[in-house]
């Protein structure tokens, strides 16, 4: 599936929610949407354009905004979609892809908990990978990684 | 009542907490626990020069190493735009087959310790060295090969090589028999493995489960057919699939695999012996260095001629459909890496095909997941 | 066969030692200690001792013996470095367990946590005193030695649910539970199956079952039985394919999760005595005990030690067979093992009741001869 | 007793020896009383049973018989952390067969000897480790198998590993490797089990 037809066939499910379709390497488009639309998109890029399987939820902390990408597969046109959004870093928050892709819970899980991006009316947000005690989210870009003898100490402070 | 299956339990075949609800032997609700093995793979990434990313992704799935280095590499190329030669794209077909191989002699030898066999574990144990020994030949290594670079591969085959695969191949195709037999042949097979984890082919789609799981279901999905990378356009083999979507059929799914591993293997070793070549880029850039070599001053100097991309990879792993995203934005490090796991997905899908079966039944269940908890927590 | 036995080798040592210490002390010491009480007394003790020791190096080469053969079957070598060819291995994982320290969980039953496992050790040991070797080599001809055995060899999944109820313990619950379902199940093809034998020879003394089997051994015509009983005690002994309440696989270690050091030994210990006592029942109720196979030249026959060499042979073999059974088949599911043992094996013995029945009616078989009259 | 006085509203704890209450109800049951006589009696017993065998029979001929029944006979705890597991699992396998040293891995940690680290050890997991450590009955070792364990390896500056697990308990033989092939790991078991020796118990 060609950028345009994209465009043509999410233009008008979404209107100016829609912010641009642009060819992406090796896949189908990325589509780049405003976080208002984003169930309906969902629902569009899922049930009318055919694109069932989410592969991955991700996101990238771009220090004055977070990206939030998504990345479905359509068996029959046998190619991934990327989906993203632009959120401020100030209020990171965007609607949960889970009522429409169950497989979605544990990426928004991982997002959440590694970038600081909210997922709204997500059943059961909370840390996956790292205990529940870590308050510091490391993909930021203002986390740094220590040597382990500053961390030791770190440590032996608190 | 709820019992805890980890993370120290001979079930777990890794570092994972599997929580789970019982009613009697029933299976009544279950929540796995992940992140014991979470090491910030991608923030450690953030740090690294590009060729030395491939040094972490042989530890994230420490089973497929070749195959996670390939799927890094390809997503890596693409952000650097660059193009490895024919020879190298044969060679990481070859090493993602033969890593098939590996893989998944050594999920045969869990699984079967799940149900209850212990000899067969030894045998796929015995025949997994035999695959390994060939890494170590061209590779050096037996888990962990650093071999992929961006741009191609770090050295070609040895000489001989191809000889030695061809003969390991038949031996090891030889045994698939035993192994069929072991577990095939054995009522108690049937009874421990026919109709339990049933996961259907919509709930698959629905929970981004993949790989053998998926083919299990009946559902001809093969990344290597459907969006063929390497020389996957190049050698013929079939899709294994199998109906049932049971633990059965996912073991009928490995083994068919297995056997169309050494099919394309044998195919990209007659390509191999005809088709000499060079197997790195020859123009790449200074700053990316040279195999063995660190980046140097010029690489500093040549700075502001850093390209700038995304790199977007999918590939057939062992385990399932691993995809992986790369993130240039012009300098020696990526600027943010993000790895999809199968597996992730798989254990994630739990909830859905455990819940009904009995306490039983975990093993063999999970076994047939195939779980490597590296790929997963990362 | 006559002559030496075991009871009169330690009678004579006995006697022999009392005399010796009696020489040398006074008058009325030495007349007590040389009157027929205490050289009985003596005796008896001489002759536990003898049998103690016996069947504890017996079960320990038992372990080597799976140890080693396993290995076999899996391309491996097994124990190599301890002893020659490992012989010793199981003798160091002993003592080392004995040096262990022993501890018990905060919140375990302490009466349990400690009677269970010695419970379980005695019980399996007593078993020992009861099953003759050869003939002259029991402790005694009891006339209902075959029905004790059972019914000292049925208390294990008593003594198994109780350690594993007081280790407080999730997978050790579980894995109690299931040996005691699974223990009880079994008992009841077993018995009928023994039936089947005790129709045949008439007799529930162990003895007079083996000097029935002088002619022909049982396991041919009663090979219904004796593949009832065989899955009976696989499911007795917990091995492969029955060995669910230690799936290591979904309980860890099974009921004995809980349990380190010493009385884990004993555990590990008495699992291999009643592994040892089940082929022995085998070989004594189906293989003809310590009668030989009738090529055996008869000067072998008569020499001293032949019947226990022989008999001890046929147990390994049966033994052996089981370790072949673990090697090669996966395990089944609580549901399944009680499934087949109430709905198959209950029919099949029987159904090897009737038809040692009809053995002993019609008393002649083709290429084996005639039975004996019922009680000879 | 360092010197200064006992406070004076301290309750008194009657111990075995002490005078007790003679009238009404007597602040410890009877039995509790005659138990903790036993108690005091045991070590004592044990101590003088130790005198009577001697330093020279204990030194001579148990100690060496015991030690090396222990250092013949370790039991590692069947734990899989990452990598290193996988060739751990190898080491059992039928080129390298570990069982010929009569190792023996037990799922449980209470019928174990040795733990063998074999992996990363994140923080998360790092109380469920001591936790281990600590079920496994005294006389136990440590084997610090990789990079990882040893020191926090390729990830050691990560924020979720632990730099070396000797961090958390105490390990007696480090194996270099990433992973350890499986003689490396046959060689550090090895190398433990002549530690056993020098030490002695």
């Amino acid at each position: 599936m060609q950028p345009d037809v994209l465009r043509e066939r999410l233009g008008p499910i979404l209107g100016p929610r829609l912010l641009a379709v642009e060819p992406f390497a090796g896949t189908a488009g990325r589509v780049r949407f405003a976080r208002e639309g984003a169930l309906e998109l969902f629902r569009a890029v899922r049930d009318t354009l055919g694109y069932r399987h989410l592969a991955m939820v991700g996101a990238i902390d771009w220090v004055d905004h977070r990206e939030v990408f998504y990345v479905a597969w359509s068996d029959e046109e046998r190619d991934y979609l990327f989906l993203s959004t632009d959120l401020p870093a100030s209020d990171a928050h965007v609607e949960s892809a889970t009522p429409v892709w169950p497989a979605a819970n544990w990426h928004e899980r991982e997002a959440f908990e590694m970038v600081d991006v909210r997922f709204d009316h997500h059943p059961d947000l909370r840390h996956l990978l790292t205990p529940d005690e870590y308050a510091f989210h490391p993909l930021l870009r203002s986390f740094k990684l220590h040597e382990p003898e500053e961390l030791e100490v770190k440590t032996r402070n608190v | 009542m709820w019992i805890n299956m980890g993370p120290q339990h001979p079930m777990t075949h890794g570092l994972w907490n599997l929580r789970v609800r019982i009613e009697g032997e029933i299976i009544e609700e279950v929540d796995p626990e992940m992140g014991y093995l979470h090491r910030g793979i991608e923030k450690i990434s953030e740090d690294r020069h590009y060729n030395e990313v491939i040094t972490l992704m042989d530890r994230t799935c420490y089973v497929a190493g070749l195959a996670w280095e390939h799927l890094y590499i390809i997503a890596a190329e693409q952000a650097l735009h660059l193009e490895p030669p024919e020879r190298a794209q044969y060679i990481r077909t070859l090493s993602d087959e033969l890593q098939r191989i590996a893989s998944h002699l050594m999920w045969y030898a869990a699984f079967v310790q799940d149900i209850g066999l212990m000899t067969p574990f030894l045998y796929a144990m015995r025949d997994r060295d035999l695959v390994l020994d060939l890494f170590q030949s061209y590779t050096g290594a037996r888990m962990t090969y650093e071999y992929n670079r961006v741009g191609g591969v770090r050295n070609d085959l040895p000489t001989g090589f191809t000889d030695r695969t061809r003969k390991v191949m038949d031996w090891i195709y030889a045994r698939f028999v035993d192994y069929d037999h072991l577990c095939l042949d054995s009522d108690i097979f049937h009874r421990r493995c026919d109709g339990i984890g049933v996961l259907s082919a919509r709930d698959c789609v629905d929970w981004g489960v993949t790989g053998p799981m998926l083919r299990s279901a009946g559902v001809r999905r093969d990344l290597r057919k459907d969006r063929p990378y390497a020389a996957y356009d190049r050698v013929e083999f079939d899709v294994a699939v199998a109906d049932g979507a049971d633990v059965t059929a996912r073991y009928l799914v490995r083994m068919e695999e297995m056997r169309q591993a050494v099919r394309i293997v044998r195919q990209t070793l007659d390509w191999l012996d005809k088709n000499p070549g060079p197997v790195l880029a020859d123009r790449l850039p200074r700053w990316l260095g040279a195999p063995y070599a660190p980046v140097g001053r010029e690489g500093y100097l040549l700075k502001r001629n850093f390209p700038t991309g995304r790199g977007f990879s999918s590939v057939e792993e062992p385990h399932g459909e691993a995809q992986a995203y790369v993130v240039n934005t012009g300098g020696e490090h990526p600027y943010r890496v993000k790895f999809r796991s199968p597996v992730f997905a798989n254990i994630a899908a739990a909830q859905k095909y455990l819940p009904g079966y009995r306490v039983a039944d975990i093993p063999p269940i999970m076994g047939s997941v195939d779980i490597c908890v590296g790929e997963v927590d990362r | 066969m006559t002559g030496a036995t075991l009871y009169s080798v330690s009678a004579a040592l006995s006697a022999l030692l009392l005399g010796a210490v009696a020489s040398i002390l006074p008058a009325p010491v030495s007349g007590w200690l040389t009157s027929a009480d205490v050289v009985t007394g003596l005796a008896v003790l001489i002759f536990s001792a003898i049998l103690l020791v016996a069947s504890m190096i017996n079960t320990i080469m038992l372990i080597w013996f799976e140890r080693k053969m396993l290995g076999r079957f899996m391309d491996r070598r097994g124990a190599m470095h301890v002893g020659y060819a490992g012989l010793l291995q199981n003798f160091a994982d002993g003592l080392k367990l004995f040096r262990k320290n022993t501890f018990r969980p905060q919140e375990a039953d302490s009466l349990g946590f400690y009677a269970g496992p010695t419970a379980y050790m005695v019980t399996s040991m007593i078993l020992f005193g009861v099953l003759p070797i050869s003939t002259g080599w029991s402790s005694g001809a009891l006339p209902l030695s075959l029905l004790l055995a059972l019914a000292i060899f049925s208390f294990a999944p008593l003594f198994i649910f109780v350690s594993a109820w007081s280790s407080n313990n999730k997978y050790s619950l579980i894995g109690g539970m299931r040996s005691a379902a699974q223990m009880i199940a079994y008992e009841v093809p077993i018995l009928l199956a023994v039936v089947a034998v005790v129709i045949v020879s008439g007799s529930f003394d162990l003895n007079v079952i083996v000097n029935e089997q002088q002619n022909y051994w049982f396991w041919f015509p009663l090979l219904l039985a004796l593949i009832v009983f065989v899955a009976g005690m696989l499911a007795e002994m917990e091995r492969i394919p029955f060995d669910l309440p230690e799936a290591e696989a979904e309980l860890v270690e099974g009921w004995n999760t809980e349990y380190g050091g010493m009385l884990f030994a004993f555990f590990m210990l008495a699992d291999y005595v009643r592994a040892l006592i089940g082929s022995i029942l085998v070989v004594l109720l189906f293989l003809g005990g310590w009668t030989m196979p009738s090529w055996v030249p008869a000067a072998a026959t008569s020499f001293p030690l032949a019947g226990i060499f022989w008999f001890m042979i046929k147990t390994y073999a049966v033994f052996g067979l089981f370790v072949w059974i673990r090697a090669s088949l996966p395990r089944v599911r609580t549901d399944q093992l009680l499934r087949v043992g109430w709905n198959r094996m209950i029919p099949l013995a029987l159904l090897s009741i009737v038809l040692a029945a009809v053995l002993v009616t019609v008393r002649c078989l083709p290429f084996l001869g005639c039975v004996p009259p019922v009680g000879g | 007793m360092s010197g200064s006085a006992p406070p004076p509203s301290r309750p008194a704890v009657p111990v075995a020896g002490d005078e007790l209450p003679m009238v009404g109800q007597p602040a410890v049951p009877f039995i509790e009383i005659e138990a903790l006589r036993a108690r005091e009696f045991i070590p004592a017993a044990k101590e003088a049973l130790t005198d009577m065998i001697g330093e020279q029979a204990q030194g001579k001929l148990i100690r060496p018989v015991f030690n090396w029944a222990g250092r013949n006979s370790l039991f590692p705890l069947h734990w899989g952390l990452a990598c290193c597991a996988i060739e751990f699992a190898a080491a059992f396998g039928a080129r390298w067969d570990a069982e010929r040293f009569g190792v023996l891995p037990r799922s449980s940690p209470r019928q174990c000897d040795l733990l063998i680290v074999n992996g990363t050890v994140t923080w998360k997991v790092a109380h469920k480790l001591i936790t281990l450590y600590e079920q496994i009955p005294e006389p136990k070792w440590v084997i610090a198998m990789g990079n990882c364990a040893t020191g926090g390896g390729p990830f050691r500056t990560a924020y979720s590993v632990v730099p070396g697990v000797d961090k958390l308990v105490p390990v007696d033989v480090y194996i270099a490797g990433c992973p350890p092939r499986p003689e490396a790991m046959l060689d550090g078991i090895l190398k433990l089990e002549s530690l056993i020796r020098e030490r002695g118990e």
